[in-house]
């Protein structure tokens, strides 16, 4: 039995997180699997693009294990298979999941710091990492699901255990519920389109092959489930109110790798499955999801503001961001799409950076009760600055990855009406401008925070100390994944650009 | 023919009805015995004789008798202070009655039950003879299964009933 | 070999084991256990060897009343594993048995060879259910089956409880019974036949009365429905479920719910492949299916007792199954599709069995070393036992449909077959119930991983080596078949 | 003229006589006893449809067959729920099922 | 190799600002002369590219391309667009960079952050010429984000002063909002004319003339957002005044010269699309001429010598903007080019001020310092004459005259605003330097205050020169300023205007100031600037904040209660409900059975 490279990716996890299990050391093990996982991960980014510049092929580094097969009259089909493979998008979420992942295991305590479930502490950052590689790269639907769910338990375990503050029994298991409610629906929009396509398989690039025939009306039924179910997981309005609360009691690693990465799966599976799957549908219920993602920003934009701990407005500016990526898709063209993408990739890297800080913040301060910090520039420039480049980052300032998703997403809004002047202004556009207006209302939230703890006098007796160089690697790797990005775009755009343009059923630029 | 029917019927239902209406338990067996009696000469009116026989031998014989034995065994009185509600009586009626219409509608809707019972051509007074011969051949295989699930049953009451265990 | 072989060596194994318990002085009397144990392995095992139908040469009326296809094969397997563990658990549970059968001596090992003995006859009437395709034998064994359930569930005879589950289930289970024997008169009456495909052939012609066939297969649902846990006859399975002792629990919520479901879905067939009756009996099964789902989900909500727990859950998952079944295409129709309902029920069923017995074994032993049944017995166990947390949360997590546990295919594989057929309600109503078993199965684990232990210098509990090889095999049964699930497709 | 529906309908009204008293009785022995009765009134019906479903001018005996299995399943059963109730008797004194209530979440 | 040399200009300050941060961080002074370094290098290469010709093509680089290939798609470039408008503004930013950086090493000597702030200084000399010198409006946004960031941070530079916190959050806060319209302006003109490269785009709307008209106001008053947030127009002027917060430096170089100037640069850059929206134009030429009155208005009673500084900004941005609008953009420029100098000069020498005496501001806390900081007095006179536009002898008064001109050709109404607001200049500038530099002094800083050290006076000096000369056309036609052609021929009824405002705004203010130790004039409104502050406060606690807040109640228990607690509670309910049915008791469970049978039966056969 001989392994593709992706399977090692996605297995790596998981099975570190198994040796963590059954004895190995934790902290080192994890360790040793996260980095390891992010070598591997450079290592297969290598190979695609030596791979993209020979071959316009989809997918590479493909491994296919078939477990059930379906007999058609044209011959045996494979129904259900065990089937990796990479190409630009999933390739630019798995290279986010390692970073953050590596980030995650970094920034979490040493054991001798953890009050109880030690092990479990690292095991679960591994599994969620494992559960998302699995499903980013998974090209069967079955598995596509399975792994993303394999991160409920660990998220619920570690809220429940680790998590901060007095409400942590309630939040948690307000998440595990919500998340389950939302992966039932799921569930069940995605079995609806097995069965609408035939039900005779379910890998992705068979089943697009069955989805040309699908009438309107099944599309419209379907992708309003499927809309449903990934918004549920993705926080979208108004199904958001699991999240906050979550990520602010959720320890570093699991608010980190969760909002981060883990979030990410609804947009993916949008991208990868609803919308070429299903454009009729998608078509039809785009204007409710534009007033939906208009929720996400302005509404939640709002909330962000009066918000006053700073880890609750962390976890709903999470819920706002995830508004312009929803715009990304809900455009429906190659620009809106590579937009999303990049945008995922740098809200990930970006939140996940915030909540490290954030923690550390919690940890030396005691308190994330905005009102009772201040001028902790002071004591502590060194930190103040990463965190200043933290949340600039996130507000969409140039040179961070942010910033160029954020453009490409606004470029996407507008393309139809470029293209086609005679429409004039439609509600797509409408919603962008609206959109844009988040812009605004982010740098207020940030900007007020960052002042209320940073700036201004020093409270009393309140003194950080700046992080030690080991402590900063973690912080400064994503640092300069965003910064990468943002300056030269192309690092990520030269996979996504040839997937994105072969992605069916998406409009693409003509002029 | 229809005259004696009606009668092993009312017998039958009204000893039934006995077992469900009188309080002391004593006299409930009895009813049921009465009950049985009727069903047994019904059977016989189909030319079931065995059935007949054993409804007779096994029911009215040895399985009232272990009725009344256990009656006795735990001294059970007639229920003297029926509490049985209103509510209880009505409700319990109203469903059942329901239920007996509904076999009533299904027996009316159903061709062969307005067809008079065929005459038999043969001779039905072998039936031990026939019903024994489809048992061990046939049907061996289930016998050989009620063979075991009396062994389990004679355990089973023997563990359940044990004054001390050994 | 022929496969009758199977339940003769299990039911001379069964005499062996009483004889032996009678003559054979036994320091141990759990070596009696593990010997039935081991026997009903070795009968896994021959399992295995068995011919198939075509190398057989039974011809007559013994093959009509004896299935040997793979479907009864798979549900013998079934019915074996299932003994196999409850015998273990058995084992494991000696100690709370005799506190309620001799509690004047605490050394004593009385009736403990009967409570090893008679599950191994229950496996040998499950494996002839699994076989039975003609009324009789279906009633023969089915009442072989149940007998010894009465038995077994009044065990503990000075426990209230236990005593009280008998005789609800006694009274319950007699009253069912009735309407089977009232069921299968009619369906005899119309038809003339008591073999299964006989019958399905006269019902196919459609020369019998809609009303009174209909009417058949409704009195025969009231009885099947019961043994299986489908809504408005579950009421007696929490309470006795409850009462029970443990393993017999166990061995009813997944060895009698398997056998209920082969004969379901075997009485079932000729009607919904009858075209004159099949859309009101996929009407019922629907309907029947649904409320079994909302009831078993949503009233386990506020369950605090475990084994309570598992019974509510039991049902739900009864919902799921009927859920497949309801999906049956109707009239004979060949669906595109290419599982059929009755692999997806039959995978389902095994699935059941890995992860209820995971739980029920884990239960076992906190019930005997810490003695409670109630979710806050387990409070703390990720502490003081890791192992046994883990397993729970493994059983926990499948039961719930956590995917890549074998739970969650089934589960999967119910709603695609839901879907195929459009009973979009019915979707969404599992929808709702696999929602709330987020909520009550993780409930278990939040008090073993949240909670403190309510005495921290307990001490830890201890697993025989037999259990902790069952348990070990039974998790990998559960994340192999939840990764690759082709070995358990019929 | 004596048809099927005679009988049959004979044979439900003792089947819905008995279920009456499973419903409204609560002496747990009664109760029992108006189950044997149900089981009865099934054999009737059985019995009526293997005369009516005639082979070669005799009756079809496989209802009878089943009638005997059935009598002899309701006599085991009738043994071992006695023996029950027997037991719970001894040890709590009642045949009242409104108070075997004992388990409740 | 020279065409890469204008890259050179680009990247310097930026690979200065990295070095300081990532390495030299820890020694301030070399932080300092790497930075002033970097400057000087700057400025002599913006003279070397006055020598460049207007056909000079510097390669671009592809930044972000979206949508296809580089042939196909949307290409978004780094590129330098190297035209006289682009060099000549480039003379003038690194001019006043360079000398405030010179001035810097004496006013930040002794600051703890004085790394930090060069780091910043040199930031925004990278942002200000990636402005100065895009080629498209996508580079351009970029490059006025970052403007943006180190304005934050150079404003905030003392962040344990709340004041000055609070005052670069405003900053970058506001000039997000102008953004909000800015980046709406640059997607809708790519929608319009498919492509965001100023040559493009400027070659498309000549061949279109007709295209989209409504659509397209609607797209060049967005982009106009942008500059009202960068050049602090009515209504997001506000946050101009409190950046004055910010070390008197960089009021100097960021919110006097360059960066508050940025907004009319991009307008001139886009002059063509002003002229293709007639409505658009008037919205822009209205917005400037109100702005120029009302700050006129509000810097009348400002006692801190910065803000009447900054209020006279705002009122000069006012007419550069009223130019562009009233399709002048040359005259725009002129009067950018020349007030860049004397507002500078007019900042640094008030930065000496205030450095004299021991960082007081308040006028009325000074006095007489004509004869203790001679230098710094002649030259603050000299710019204040050129703000003044003192005929013929000042640069001011060339380019303020361009735009009077324009004024009276295009628009009545706004002519007699423009003039109004040249008295209000003069009265009170004139009240300025009376307060400050005359009279006696009425404190123990002012009476003991020094002359600053040559460092900082060197730059007054030099900034006094081209105070005066640069409105000469041998000055700036070297330089490559962008100027009006028919320069010096306006009507004399401009000049008329001008000399006699002059002289009354004078002549009023030289009556009521001459030796006042308190203000004679009190009026409130104006010297509460309008309430506008107060009433954005009340605007933002209200319509934000309130609503904000009201929301996330609204997110915490309408929504959550309906979305999520809502049918857990109900489910839970129902559970609940049907637990109930476990009566517990055998004849219970024989009803319900019963019940069941029934219902069964019922639906099995008669429901069909």
């Amino acid at each position: 039995m001989s392994f593709n490279l992706v399977e090692i990716i996605v297995f790596l996890p998981i099975v570190a997180a198994l040796a963590i299990l059954v004895g190995s050391p934790a902290r080192i093990t994890a360790f040793i699997a996260a980095g390891a996982n992010l070598v591997l991960a450079l290592f297969a980014t290598l190979q695609y693009a030596n791979v993209t510049e020979s071959s316009g092929a989809s997918y590479y580094l493909i491994s296919h294990r078939v477990f059930l097969t379906h007999v058609t009259e044209s011959g045996p089909i494979s129904f259900l298979s065990l089937s990796f493979g990479l190409d630009g998008i999933s390739l630019t979420l798995v290279l986010l999941t390692v970073l953050v992942t590596l980030a995650a295991v970094w920034v979490s305590p040493p054991e001798s710091k953890i009050r109880s479930h030690q092990r479990l502490y690292y095991l679960s950052s591994l599994l969620i990492s494992g559960g998302a590689l699995g499903a980013f790269c998974s090209l069967d639907l079955f598995f596509f699901f399975a792994f993303h769910e394999l991160a409920l338990i660990p998220t619920f375990l570690m809220i429940g255990i680790h998590g901060h503050g007095k409400q942590r029994v309630r939040t948690a298991w307000k998440i595990t519920i919500y998340l389950g409610v939302g992966s039932m629906i799921l569930l069940a929009g995605l079995t609806a389109l097995v069965m609408a396509l035939g039900g005779t398989t379910l890998h992705f690039e068979a089943m697009q092959a069955y989805a040309e025939g699908l009438s309107p009306e099944t599309q419209r039924w379907i992708f309003l489930t499927l809309m449903i179910g990934f918004g549920i997981l993705v926080s979208l309005f108004p199904f958001h109110t699991w999240a906050p609360a979550a990520y602010a009691e959720a320890p570093a690693p699991t608010a980190m790798l969760h909002s981060g990465v883990l979030k990410k799966f609804g947009l993916y599976g949008l991208i990868r499955v609803a919308m070429p799957m299903l454009p009729e549908g998608a078509a039809y219920w785009q204007d409710l999801l534009l007033v939906l993602l208009l929720g996400n920003i302005l509404i939640i934009g709002l909330v962000t503001i009066a918000q006053k701990r700073f880890d609750t407005l962390l976890g709903n500016s999470s819920v706002m961001h995830m508004g312009y990526i929803f715009l990304g898709i809900a455009s429906a063209n190659t620009i809106g799409f590579e937009g999303a993408v990049l945008l995922m990739f740098a809200h990930g890297v970006s939140i996940a950076l915030l909540f490290a800080l954030c923690d550390r913040l919690r940890t030396q301060a005691g308190t994330l009760e905005m009102s009772k910090l201040g001028g902790l520039a002071k004591s502590a420039p060194a930190f103040a600055l990463l965190f200043g480049m933290a949340a600039f980052a996130s507000i969409g300032l140039p040179g961070f990855a942010n910033f160029t998703g954020e453009v490409s997403v606004f470029f996407g809004s507008f393309l139809k009406m470029l293209e086609e002047p005679e429409t004039g202004i439609q509600a797509l556009q409408i919603a962008a401008m609206l959109a844009i207006w988040g812009v605004v209302i982010s740098a207020v939230y940030m900007l007020r925070a960052f002042r209320a703890m940073f700036k201004g006098p020093a409270q009393e007796g309140l003194a950080l100390t700046n992080p030690t160089i080991f402590e900063r690697l973690p912080i400064l790797l994503l640092v300069a994944a965003l910064l990468t990005v943002g300056f030269y775009p192309e690092s990520l755009m030269q996979f996504l650009r040839p997937t994105i343009e072969t992605l069916p059923a998406i409009a693409k630029i003509s002029f | 023919m229809t005259a004696l029917f009606y009668f092993f019927a009312f017998v039958m239902l009204a000893g039934g009805l006995g077992v469900v209406l009188t309080r002391s338990p004593v006299t409930s067996a009895f009813s049921m015995v009465v009950s049985f009696l009727g069903l047994a000469a019904l059977f016989i009116m189909l030319h079931a004789y065995l059935i007949g026989t054993l409804q007779i031998l096994v029911y009215a014989g040895a399985i009232m008798v272990l009725f009344l034995f256990i009656i006795m065994l735990l001294d059970l009185k007639a229920e003297e202070d029926r509490k049985i509600s209103l509510f209880t009586v009505i409700g319990g009626a109203l469903l059942v009655s329901v239920f007996a219409s509904q076999i009533i509608k299904v027996v009316k809707a159903l061709p062969a039950a307005a067809e008079a019972m065929p005459e038999l051509s043969a001779s039905a007074s072998e039936d031990v003879k026939n019903t024994g011969l489809l048992m061990f051949t046939d049907y061996v295989f289930p016998l050989q299964i009620i063979g075991v699930l009396l062994l389990v049953a004679t355990v089973g009451v023997i563990v359940l009933s044990k004054k001390e265990l050994k | 070999m022929p496969a009758y072989y199977l339940e003769v060596i299990v039911v001379v194994l069964g005499l062996t084991l009483l004889l032996v318990e009678a003559f054979v002085p036994l320091g141990d009397r759990r070596s009696l256990a593990w010997l039935a144990a081991l026997g009903i392995g070795v009968v896994l095992c021959l399992s295995f060897l068995v011919s198939t139908p075509e190398q057989a040469e039974e011809t007559g009326r013994f093959s009509a009343l004896y299935a040997t296809d793979g479907l009864a094969l798979f549900y013998k397997r079934i019915a074996l594993l299932t003994t196999l563990l409850v015998l273990l658990m058995s084992a494991d549970y000696r100690k709370i048995l005799h506190q309620y059968t001799d509690p004047e001596r605490p050394q004593s090992q009385a009736g403990l060879g009967e409570f090893f003995t008679l599950p191994v006859f229950a496996c040998a009437g499950l494996m002839w259910m699994a076989s039975a395709t003609d009324l009789i034998s279906i009633f023969v064994s089915l009442e072989a089956v149940t007998m010894t359930f009465y038995v077994l569930v009044a065990f503990m005879r000075r426990n209230v409880g236990s005593l009280e589950a008998g005789v609800k289930y006694l009274i319950l289970g007699a009253l069912s019974t009735g309407f089977l024997v009232y069921g299968i008169t009619w369906l005899y009456g119309i038809t003339g036949q008591t073999e299964l495909s006989a019958i399905s052939e006269v019902l196919k012609e459609g020369a019998v009365s809609k009303t009174a066939a209909l009417f058949a297969f409704a009195l025969i649902l009231v009885a099947l429905g019961f043994k299986v846990g489908a809504v408005p006859f579950q009421f007696w399975i929490p309470d006795v479920y409850q009462g029970a002792p443990t393993p017999i629990t166990a061995f009813l919520s997944v060895g009698s719910k398997a056998a209920g479901f082969v004969v379901l879905l075997r009485v079932s067939e000729p009607f919904i492949a009858s075209e004159l009756i099949s859309s009101n009996v996929i009407t019922i099964l629907t309907v029947v299916a649904g409320a079994t789902l909302v009831y078993g989900n949503l009233a386990a909500i506020p369950q605090n007792n475990f084994k309570r727990l598992l019974a509510f859950s039991s049902i739900s998952h009864a919902g799921f199954l009927l859920m497949a079944l309801a999906s049956t295409p109707a009239g004979g129709a060949i669906s595109q599709f290419s599982i059929s309902p009755v692999s997806a029920i039959s995978f389902y069923l095994a699935a059941y069995l890995f992860m209820t017995l995971l739980a029920f074994l884990v239960m076992t032993l906190v019930r005997t070393q810490r003695g409670g049944e109630s979710i806050d017995s387990f409070r703390g166990l990720a502490k003081t036992s890791p192992f046994l947390a883990l397993t729970l949360l493994i059983a926990m997590m499948s039961l719930a449909g956590v995917p890549l546990t074998a739970g969650f295919i089934g589960k999967f594989y119910v709603f695609l077959l839901a879907v195929n057929q459009h009973h979009y309600w019915l979707v969404a109503l599992g929808v709702v119930g696999a929602a709330a078993g987020f909520y009550y199965y993780l409930k278990v684990v939040r008090a073993m991983y949240w909670e403190a232990p309510e005495d921290t210098s307990a001490p830890a509990i201890e697993v025989s080596m037999p259990t902790k090889i069952a348990l070990i095999l039974l998790i990998v049964a559960v994340f192999i078949f939840g990764l690759d699930p082709a070995p358990l497709m019929l | 003229m004596l048809t099927l529906g005679h009988y049959l309908i004979a044979s439900g009204l003792l089947f819905s006589v008995g279920f009456i008293g499973v419903l409204l009785r609560r002496n747990v022995i009664i109760i029992f006893m108006c189950l044997e009765l149900m089981l009865s009134a099934a054999n009737l019906s059985l019995v009526a449809f293997s005369r009516y479903n005639q082979t070669a001018g005799l009756p079809d005996y496989n209802g009878d067959v089943l009638v005997f299995f059935i009598i002899t399943v309701a006599a085991a059963e009738v043994a071992v729920g006695l023996a029950i109730i027997v037991a719970l008797f001894r040890s709590r004194q009642i045949t009242d099922v409104t108070a075997m209530n004992s388990m409740k979440n | 190799m020279m065409e890469q040399l204008p890259w050179l200009i680009l990247l310097l300050p930026l690979v200065s600002a990295a070095t300081i941060l990532f390495v030299a961080r820890r020694v301030p002074n070399i932080s300092a002369l790497l930075s002033t370094g970097s400057a000087l290098v700057t400025f002599v290469m913006s003279i070397l590219f006055l020598g460049f010709g207007d056909d000079a093509v510097v390669p671009a680089y592809p930044w972000l391309w979206l949508g296809g290939t580089l042939e196909k798609g949307l290409v978004l470039e780094i590129g330098l667009q190297i035209d006289q408008l682009s060099r000549g503004m480039m003379f003038v930013v690194t001019t006043v960079g360079f000398l405030v950086h010179v001035f810097s090493l004496g006013y930040m000597r002794t600051d703890d952050g004085k790394a930090r702030y060069f780091a910043g200084l040199s930031l925004f000399m990278f942002s200000m010429t990636g402005i100065v010198l895009a080629n498209n409006f996508a580079m351009m946004f970029v490059f006025w984000e970052l403007v943006g960031l180190s304005s934050y941070l150079l404003i905030g530079h003392w962040f344990q002063k709340d004041s000055a916190a609070d005052a670069a959050k405003k900053a970058f806060i506001t000039n997000r909002v102008g953004d909000f319209g800015f980046l709406i302006g640059i997607l809708l003109v790519w929608a319009i004319s498919q492509t965001v490269n100023f040559d493009r785009m400027e070659t498309f709307f000549a061949g279109n003339p007709e295209v989209g008209s409504g659509l397209l106001a609607f797209a060049v008053i967005c982009v106009f957002c942008g500059a009202v947030g960068k050049s602090a127009q009515l209504p997001l002027h506000v946050w101009l005044p409190d950046a004055m917060e910010g070390p008197t430096p960089v009021s100097a170089l960021i919110h006097a010269a360059t960066m508050v100037a940025a907004g009319v640069y991009m307008l001139a850059r886009v002059a063509f699309l002003v002229e293709a929206s007639e409505l658009a134009a008037h919205v822009i030429a209205w917005v400037g001429g109100i702005t120029a009155l009302v700050a006129a208005l509000m810097a009348l009673q400002q006692d801190d010598i910065k803000r009447v500084l900054a209020y006279s900004t705002l009122s000069q941005l006012g007419y550069m903007v009223m130019a562009v609008g009233l399709l002048a953009a040359e005259a725009a420029m002129f009067h950018l080019f020349t007030h860049a100098f004397f507002k500078a000069l007019l900042f640094l020498g008030s930065g000496s001020v205030i450095y004299a005496c021991h960082h007081e501001q308040d006028i009325w806390k000074m006095g007489g310092l004509r004869k203790k900081m001679p230098l710094t007095f002649i030259t603050f006179s000299i710019a204040t004459l050129s703000l003044m536009a003192l005929p013929w002898v000042t640069a001011g008064f060339y380019s303020k005259e361009a735009i009077l001109a324009a004024a009276w050709h295009e628009s009545a109404p706004l002519f007699v605003i423009a003039g109004f607001t040249a008295m209000l200049t003069a009265f009170y500038m004139t009240r300025l330097v009376l307060v400050t530099f005359f009279g006696k002094a009425r404190t123990e800083h002012a009476a003991h205050a020094k002359e600053s050290p040559p460092v900082m006076t060197l730059p007054l000096i030099l900034l006094a020169i081209p105070s005066v000369i640069a409105g000469l056309p041998f000055f700036y036609e070297r330089v490559q300023a962008t100027a009006p052609e028919h320069h010096g021929e306006g009507s004399m009824l401009v000049l008329a205007a001008s000399v006699i405002t002059l002289i009354a705004g004078a002549g009023i203010s030289f009556w009521l100031y001459k030796g006042a130790s308190e203000d004679p004039l009190r009026i409130k409104l104006l010297a509460r600037k309008f309430y506008i502050d107060e009433i954005y406060q009340g605007i933002i606690r209200v319509f934000q904040d309130g609503v904000a807040t009201l929301l996330s109640i609204f997110d915490r228990y309408i929504i959550d209660g309906l979305i999520a607690q809502l049918p857990a509670y109900a489910t839970a309910s129902i559970g609940s409900i049907l637990r109930r049915l476990q009566v517990g008791n055998l004849q219970g469970y024989a009803f319900l059975f019963a019940l069941g049978v029934i219902l069964l039966i019922w639906i099995t056969l008669f429901n069909t």
